[in-house]
């Protein structure tokens, strides 16, 4: 089975103290990723449930819950900010 | 498509002048250079860090800069972006538009920095003697991104990132 | 006061160039360039010429980028403005503002291209094989000009040449 | 008595054939030297009486009429057009 990545971006990382992670196996869900990451970091869990924040799979934004499939890439982004 | 995402420093009067070279059918090129400051808030700020997520930064600059070339009436358009390490005084986006008219030349650059300012994605961090700080769009980039969701109300879905901008905010 | 009326050509390059270098303060440079067009309205251009009246022309554009300077929380402006023979291609006008906010920055080039559109004292001669055309304000610069007029209405004295604009372009 | 001179600006130059012309002694006043302009040249004159057309006397803008002194120098402006 292939793995999963988890990233972070922004200020993410910083709490997290992390930038990637493979997840073998993943979890089911989105909602199942959010929960597994939280109860293993409560403070990472608030900060990905806060407001602004997305997640993108596979480089895509994701509304709501979505599935997960082995080898997703599974993203969180805060409010981002170019110029 | 003239769109790119790199780390190297670019030069802004260079890429005005390599957009403007042989230009006989556009009447007037707008351009916007933004440029890493080296104080906000009063706080010194020695080193500018843009993270990108490559792979999904540069197809979400290109839908803005196709977006652009759609709505407004250019016969060009260039956005360089840069990431990584940027120095105060060293620029950290160009925007450059090209109409006969130049209404739309504005229009456009205009319409592409409020989108960059709410959408890029990119995250920002300001380093300096006060310690780090992540920098998020402020409440003036999100009222100036909504100018054009009035102007276009009919044509145009939410933007993804204003759908999810704190409510105080983005009022 | 950085306003500068020449006959020679300028690389708009070369002046966004010099005039961003060293900004460490200012968040965002906006600059417009107005080129020469090989052609309007259908009719080649095969020579742009453009009248000044030395003496007034200058002090006129001075107090025009006095006025922007004095409106717009800008750091810094410049306006190049050429007069003569100009070939399609080649520059007319430059304009930047710096500042630390880029709203500043466009709404100072913005306000400054719609007054030398409309008041600025030069007269234009597109010369072409179809023979000589003068070639003055057109309706849409006139209302370009208006909005700044509303947005300011409390403040402003009306400008000189609208004033005298043909009522029926200057609604 | 110092000569008064008067310049003609963009599409005037065209329809009168000249750009300068020294005038000695001058008319006493702007609508005087109309007047003096268009008995000489009809089309001329019409063209200086033309919407948008404004008089400067001694490079700043004259409203309406105004008394011209020896060595003034007096300019018709067509609507005026940068950038």
């Amino acid at each position: 089975m292939k793995m999963s990545k988890v990233v972070l971006l922004g200020r993410l990382r910083d709490i997290a103290g992390w930038r990637e992670r493979a997840l073998d196996p993943p979890p089911a869900t989105l909602a199942a990723l959010r929960d597994l990451l939280s109860s293993e970091d409560p403070v990472l869990g608030e900060a990905l449930a806060g407001r602004g924040v997305q997640a993108a799979v596979n480089k895509a934004l994701a509304r709501g819950d979505v599935a997960l499939q082995p080898g997703d890439e599974i993203a969180f982004l805060p409010p981002m900010s170019g110029g | 498509m003239a769109v790119r995402v790199q780390t190297e420093p670019f030069d802004a009067g260079r890429l005005l002048g390599d957009f403007s070279a042989g230009r006989l059918e556009a009447g007037g090129i707008v351009s916007f250079t933004g440029i890493a400051r080296d104080a906000t808030g009063g706080s010194a700020v020695t080193l500018l860090e843009l993270d990108a997520y490559p792979g999904f930064t540069e197809p979400a600059i290109e839908a803005m800069e196709a977006d652009a070339r759609a709505r407004f009436g250019v016969q060009d358009l260039l956005v360089v972006h840069r990431h990584g390490p940027i120095r105060p005084g060293e620029a950290i986006v160009f925007v450059a538009a090209a109409a006969e008219h130049r209404r739309a030349a504005f229009d456009a650059v205009d319409f592409l920095m409020d989108r960059l300012k709410t959408e890029a994605p990119f995250w920002k961090k300001e380093r300096g003697p006060d310690g780090d700080r992540w920098i998020e769009p402020r409440a003036p980039d999100y009222q100036d991104m909504e100018r054009w969701s009035r102007a276009f109300s009919d044509e145009v879905e939410p933007a993804a990132s204003s759908d999810t901008a704190p409510k105080d905010m983005s009022r």
